[in-house]
């Protein structure tokens, strides 16, 4: 191989083709009212650990469901669980067992 | 697919072509990195009695400049008003570029002068101030692909050959890929639109072969100027090439076909890079998928001489093509200057088969 | 004579509000240049919210008009005022003819017009990037409503059952490549309520719907996004297609930017849904250029006040009814008529002015 | 001379298997303990007065079922009939046997069989005072005690709610089994003991006797042969009885006796379980009591994740997932368990072990210097959703004129207790840590927060070296010393006791000395110990919205019955789950308190500047 000084860079593209959906789906099982979210964002408006860093708990468990586990699975683990962004959505989703289904999937898929 | 619906939309961007007498203005960078083209597109042109003049006095449009944020707006309209006032002076009235850079410049500023004609007179100031000259706006400006284009038939029925497998009898399936410049800004100024540009896809049709039509076909071959001139950069400019080959690589083509100085450049080196980077090579037995210009594949079906055409300075060999098509050619020949003088021969990659 | 109104258009708000004039005694001649009365609606297999069947609708509409004067296949040519007078001409001979004219055009008098001439489709080949008429798997919301009807199954170009469904909104609508700044308005819970009834037919199939706003404004139209959400799985990705491609297989690559993770996002369907919106009927424009009616930019006729008098326009006796005036949904479109219906009978039943 | 027929056998082995196993299970869980529990075992089982309240404790609880009769006096008779009466069948049995055999040591099947072996001729009324014939009457008397006990429990099967309770235990096999043989073993005596004094016309007591005599008369047949049906049968079901009973809820006899010794020797359940809490698991007779206590159950229909269901699961090694999770951690069960099984410690037990496996990442938590003062306020993460709250302990804290810190007033590094309720404790720590750091920092004497769930860990877990105060604990303080004057608004006010300050802190008076200060204070029907939880509970994992809903509407029912004016909690998460539902005002007790401020709202227009301070 030759280094030309450059590299290949990977595609920033979402490709759902090639996503691993087997992440959602344990935990779409795990706390089914993950599928009403509507993505108001209330919940990372409101997060604790996100007035100290960038954590985003809507974009990540969307990024989840696009397929796209990889590059979240370090960022769950900022949450603190304190409840509030459960306590805010306006669509009632159990987002501390949304939280702990992710984290479980990436414990038990890897 | 439905081709009925394409055909619809080709219908709707028709596009004038002057018949003959054309100023023809050369590209900056075409004549270094495939330097028969536009030689071959003169031959040809002559050939079918075809009046193409040159003027000497020619320079850059300054188009790879202006893209790359060098030169501004104004310095480039200048300078394009040059090239009408030398084609003024010559008594055209037919411009023709052999860029696709240039062309989609030429185009922008006669839609600007179109709409802004203060700029136009002022641009005309300038050009008077610093040399005097004076222009007559070009009564039709066409791509050397256009021109091309409208002769596609007659090649055809003057050509030797046709684009079809002779061993199978099957077309050969074609990859045509358009320069970013030639209609995505203007769409009614390119033969067929910008969505499903028509002008390589008929002559591909012309001469026998099937053309295919791939998810990333609008994706740039890499180029952009900045992301390839800048070497920090070039990472973007291989990918965005790789994101063409992996997406064409399914439908197993055989040619890819350009009308833009930078495209078959990069869609011809970067395949050599790819695969000394990665190991990954397209095309059959890694032998790479061949890159043409229109002009080199009319002179292939007109029975020129491949190495007259300069095939030899591809990266990716098109002796496969050539055996496919059944044209012969002679392999002693390969890396011999017109004097029949020894131009070295290259060292063989190290995953792309070459010879 | 005395009493006598033309309704243009024999949509769901031409029918009722033609109904409501000849309940309330006026005569009434509605004029549809189609064979068949229901413009639109009579496409539709079942309505939003409530997917109630759209027969239904269209029956209740025509029953109301067994007082109508009804003359159809047929194209208006020429209007003209004459004090409180309407003449219209009208290019086949009906029927029964008043004044039979030579060359096959016959005139008819009214003393008040209504137009309904609603509105067309956007033409969704206008949209090349798409690949409408182009790729055999994009089709357009109107016509998997045809295949609903059908009720012969969903099926790709090339027999399979699709196995992925893309449902794409706002095309030919908010887009200014296309002419059309506004909001089709409907096209949003259309493409919620034909997900859901993608999903009943195929319960194996996974449907995205690519939105840029949900607009769910209507009563129940939020709870069929939440229904579609958690009943059906329907997936939905903010994000506008930008350009879609044909696989060798027939399905399509869809490209958008999923914005709510700010990624370029790629995926692969078997059939593509385009949510065709609203753009003025063709009639519109020539029946307005007739008159010497204002139309807004968007092309849509427009009434002589968006508040008060959303029914009336700005020459005496002329009302408008429907979609017509813009986008507007078939519940909409019945109380329009209807309120319509009343403005004009509240005209006819008016002293004439003095200086008219 | 040694008795001995072939059909004792299944009993006696049955009696060798369960003799067997429960010494087994006593050696694991005596030598498997930590440390230093067993140096407490050891000092215990020395001290006397230890044993004699271990002692005490077993015959109430055990035999008598004391917590049983308090709870509903047919509950307590039922399970006090089986246990006191098949006790004391056994040691009558045993010191009968003494007068037909003189032996020291008889063979343990010799007392049960007794009447088999032994016929006595028919006893005269007047005999009655012999000896031999007081122990026919007695042991006939106890055999028709723990009947009448098999009768109610027959009852019980259908008519559950007589007993006080709504709703049964769903058994397993092994329960089923078990069960089956126990309620057999008795029948079967009675059937067997009657049959033989019939035949041979004598040995039997008043029940027996008379019972055998009118079963002869009834069905004269192959009496003997009969008999000895009934005798192989009753020795089959209590060998069956004994074989099941390691792998039934029975096992919780033996059990329960040695974790009341263990309790008084002072033995803790540990945090990440130990063998204290599998004497636990087996401790539990699956009564059913939790699944009545839960508002899961009554007000949501969860009627399969009770403590008996998680407790037997792990008894079983297998606990699925949302047994676990499923649970609102309020303690209610933990509160009304009979057997006082710390049950909310097991489950967080089993959610340690899942959690365990993820891991957190904090170090984005940075220290920023907070100021000193004398008090620190911890409003809490909920407190932010509720900022009436904390506006009004501001207004408390400037009233009284102390000198305080709202460390954090930006927003909380979160207490941790959430992370521990899903079992996240390792995680939890650096949090702890983190907030420990930083109320250290502020050299204060004492935290007051006003979130009863960061009130409880920072008790539990944070070991800080000032006091901990939840706010309606200290704003009573304040007025005991003076230094806030409040006048009563006299509006009639309920209070609801949040979970964690409640059952959690034990803090029951301080509100409701508070409350009854400033308003008119109802009784409310569950409260204190047995108060509900609003159902918004963190410890609550992965149940629905709509079931939440639920629980807070069934516990508003109760709260609201006396139709109060102001619903009073001292939570935040209370605040924010019953105001959805509440048609009544739902205020903290320190907004109460803050409003009850005399002058307040009149000094806010009279002295802007003030006024301007008071605004936070």
């Amino acid at each position: 191989m030759i280094d030309f000084g450059y590299t290949i860079t990977k595609d920033r593209q979402l490709d759902y083709d090639r996503g691993d959906m087997r992440y959602y789906r344990l935990v779409q099982s795990l706390e089914p009212s993950v599928d009403v979210c509507m993505e108001c964002g209330s919940c990372t408006a409101t997060c604790s650990a996100g007035q100290f860093t960038e954590f985003n708990i809507r974009k990540a468990h969307t990024l989840i469901r696009r397929g796209n586990t990889e590059s979240i699975k370090a960022e769950l683990r900022k949450c603190m669980f304190c409840g509030k962004c459960q306590l805010v959505c306006p669509r009632g989703v159990n987002l501390r067992n949304l939280i702990l289904a992710m984290n479980r999937a990436i414990e038990l898929l890897g | 697919m439905k081709l009925e619906g394409k055909r619809l939309i080709w219908n709707e961007y028709q596009k004038e072509i002057a018949d003959d007498n054309y100023f023809y203005v050369r590209s900056c960078v075409r004549q270094n990195f495939f330097p028969a083209a536009e030689k071959t597109f003169l031959r040809y042109m002559k050939e079918f009695g075809k009046n193409v003049f040159e003027n000497p006095s020619h320079t850059t449009c300054s188009g790879i400049g202006y893209h790359s944020d060098i030169v501004p707006i104004e310095t480039a309209m200048t300078m394009v008003a040059r090239q009408f006032a030398l084609m003024t002076e010559s008594g055209y009235e037919n411009f023709v570029t052999s860029c696709i850079t240039s062309f989609g410049l030429y185009t922008e500023i006669l839609d600007t002068w179109h709409h802004f004609p203060e700029i136009e007179e002022k641009i005309r100031v300038h050009l008077r101030n610093a040399t005097g000259r004076e222009f007559v706006k070009p009564k039709n400006l066409a791509h050397a692909s256009d021109v091309t284009f409208k002769l596609r038939k007659e090649i055809s029925k003057a050509g030797k050959y046709r684009l079809v497998n002779q061993n199978t009898g099957e077309p050969i399936r074609v990859v045509e890929h358009i320069g970013c410049h030639y209609s995505r800004m203007f769409p009614s100024k390119g033969v067929g639109g910008a969505e499903y540009p028509y002008v390589l896809v008929g002559m591909i049709e012309e001469w026998g072969g099937e053309v295919i039509d791939y998810p990333e076909r609008r994706h740039c071959c890499g180029f952009g100027f900045r992301q390839y001139l800048i070497k920090a950069n070039r990472g973007y400019s291989i990918s965005a090439s790789k994101k063409k080959f992996e997406s064409m690589k399914p439908y197993k083509p055989e040619l890819i076909l350009t009308n833009c100085p930078g495209c078959p450049m990069f869609l011809d080196r970067w395949q050599y890079t790819i695969s000394e980077m990665e190991g990954i090579t397209y095309g059959e037995k890694g032998q790479g998928i061949p890159v043409l210009t229109y002009e080199e594949l009319a002179g292939l079906i007109l029975g020129y001489d491949p190495w007259d055409l300069g095939l030899q300075v591809h990266q990716v060999p098109v002796e496969p093509l050539l055996d496919k098509i059944g044209i012969p050619y002679d392999p002693e020949r390969k890396f011999l200057d017109k004097d029949e003088n020894s131009i070295g021969k290259p060292k063989s990659p190290s995953f792309l088969k070459f010879y | 004579m005395e009493n006598s109104v033309i309704v243009i258009g024999g949509g769901i708000s031409g029918m009722t509000a033609a109904g409501m004039l000849a309940l309330q005694g006026l005569s009434v001649t509605l004029l549809e240049k189609e064979k068949e009365t229901g413009g639109h609606l009579a496409r539709w297999d079942r309505l939003f919210p409530d997917r109630r069947k759209a027969s239904e609708v269209l029956d209740f509409a025509r029953e109301g008009m067994k007082r109508v004067n009804l003359v159809t296949g047929v194209t208006v040519t020429d209007i003209s005022r004459q004090g409180r007078e309407f003449t219209v001409v009208i290019n086949s001979p009906i029927p029964n003819p008043q004044s039979p004219t030579p060359d096959h055009e016959t005139v008819l008098k009214a003393r008040a017009l209504l137009l309904a001439t609603g509105f067309d489709l956007f033409e969704a080949r206008k949209k090349e990037e798409y690949g409408y008429g182009i790729y055999n798997n994009v089709i357009t919301s109107a016509d998997l409503e045809d295949r609903f009807k059908l009720k012969k199954g969903i099926l790709t170009s090339e027999g399979k059952i699709p196995a992925r469904i893309g449902i794409v909104h706002c095309v030919g609508s908010r887009d200014e490549k296309v002419g059309n700044l506004y909001c089709s308005k409907v096209c949003c819970v259309t493409g919620v309520k034909q997900a859901i009834e993608l999903k009943e037919m195929l319960p194996a199939a996974e449907v995205f719907n690519f939105y840029m706003d949900l607009r769910m404004f209507d009563r129940h139209f939020e709870e069929l996004y939440y229904e579609a959400q958690q009943k059906w799985n329907v997936n939905f990705i903010r994000g506008r297609l930008s350009e879609c491609a044909e696989n060798p297989d027939g399905s399509i690559i869809v490209k958008t930017e999923d914005t709510l993770t700010g990624k370029p996002f790629k995926i692969t369907v078997d059939l593509l849904v385009l949510l065709t919106g609203f753009v003025p009927a063709g009639s519109t424009g020539d029946i307005a250029g007739m008159l010497g009616l204002v139309t807004g930019t968007d092309g849509f006729i427009n009434s002589a006040d968006s508040h008060i008098m959303n029914n009336s326009t700005d020459i005496p006796g002329v009302f408008v009814a429907g979609a017509v005036k813009g986008p507007i949904s078939i519940g909409e479109a019945i109380a329009d008529a209807r309120a319509a219906a009343i403005q004009l009978a509240i005209y006819l039943n008016s002293p004439t002015p003095a200086d008219d | 001379m040694i008795k001995f027929n072939l059909f004792v056998l299944p009993f006696s082995l049955g009696l060798i298997y369960v003799v067997y196993s429960i010494v087994i299970h006593y050696y694991r869980w005596i030598k498997s303990l930590p440390a230093v529990d067993k140096v407490k075992l050891a000092n215990g089982l020395r001290t006397p007065s230890k044993v004699l309240a271990s002692l005490k404790e077993i015959f109430l609880e055990g035999l008598i079922h004391r917590k049983l009769w308090k709870r509903n006096p047919l509950l307590g008779y039922m399970h006090m009939s089986f246990a006191l009466g098949w006790f004391l069948l056994i040691v009558m049995g045993n010191l009968e046997s003494r007068i037909y055999h003189g032996a020291y040591i008889n063979a343990p099947y010799y007392p049960i069989f007794l009447k088999f072996f032994i016929h006595d001729r028919l006893v005269l009324f007047f005999e009655i005072f012999t000896v031999p014939a007081f122990f026919r009457f007695i042991m006939d008397f106890l055999l028709l005690f723990v009947l009448s006990g098999l009768g109610l429990a027959l009852i019980k099967r259908k008519q559950s709610q007589w007993f006080g309770l709504k709703r049964t235990t769903n058994h397993s096999f092994f329960d089923r089994v078990a069960l089956s043989c126990l309620w057999m073993i008795f029948p079967l005596r009675l059937l067997a003991e009657s049959y033989t004094a019939g035949y041979f016309g004598g040995g039997g007591g008043f029940l027996t006797q008379n019972l055998g005599n009118l079963l002869i008369k009834i069905s004269p047949g192959p009496a003997e042969s009969i008999a000895y049906i009934f005798w192989w049968s009753y020795s089959l079901a209590l060998g069956l009885f004994f074989i099941m009973m390691p792998y039934s809820r029975y096992m919780h006899i033996p059990s329960e006796l040695l974790l009341i010794i263990f309790r008084h020797c002072g033995i803790q359940p540990k945090k990440w379980g130990s063998s204290f809490s599998d004497l636990e698991l087996h401790s539990c007779s699956r009564c059913g009591v939790c699944i009545d206590a839960c508002q899961l159950n009554f007000a949501a229909g969860i009627s399969d994740i009770q403590a008996i269901y998680l407790i037997r699961g792990q008894r079983d090694q297998y606990v699925p997932e949302n047994i676990a999770m499923t649970c609102m951690l309020c303690g209610r069960c933990q509160e009304a368990c009979p057997v006082g099984i710390k049950v909310d410690l097991l489950r967080l037990i089993k959610r340690r072990e899942i959690g365990s496996g993820q891991v957190s990442d904090f170090s984005y938590l940075t220290q920023s210097y907070p100021g000193f003062a004398e008090v620190v306020y911890f409003a809490g993460c909920m407190s932010h959703l509720t900022p009436s709250i904390h506006i009004a302990m501001e207004g408390i804290f400037r009233e009284a004129g102390v000198d305080y810190l709202f460390v954090d007033r930006g927003g909380s590094t979160c207490c941790g207790r959430p992370l521990m309720l899903a079992g996240k404790d390792k995680q939890s720590n650096e949090l702890i840590e983190f907030n420990k750091t930083l109320i250290r920092q502020t050299r204060a004497r004492l935290l007051v927060t006003s979130c009863p769930i960061c009130y409880k860990v920072f008790r539990e877990e944070y070991n800080l070296p000032i006091r901990i105060q939840h706010h309606s604990q200290y704003i009573l303080e304040l007025v005991r010393e003076g230094k806030i004057a409040l006048q009563s608004q006299h509006r009639k006010v309920v209070y609801h006791d949040p979970c964690d300050l409640g059952r959690g802190g034990n803090v029951y008076d301080a509100p409701r000395e508070l409350l009854r200060k400033i308003s008119d204070l109802m009784p409310v029907e569950k409260e204190c110990a047995d108060a509900l939880c609003c159902g918004g509970s963190l410890g609550l994992m992965n149940t629905t919205l709509q079931k939440k809903d639920e629980v807070t509407r069934n516990a508003l029912q109760f709260l609201l019955a006396g139709n109060p004016d102001i619903l009073v909690t001292a939570c935040p998460l209370c605040k924010k789950t019953f105001v959805k539902h509440s048609k009544t005002e739902v205020r903290d007790i320190a907004e109460l308190v803050h409003d009850a401020i005399p002058g307040r709202q009149i000094r806010k227009i009279m002295d802007p500047q003030k006024a301007e301070a008071a605004i936070p």
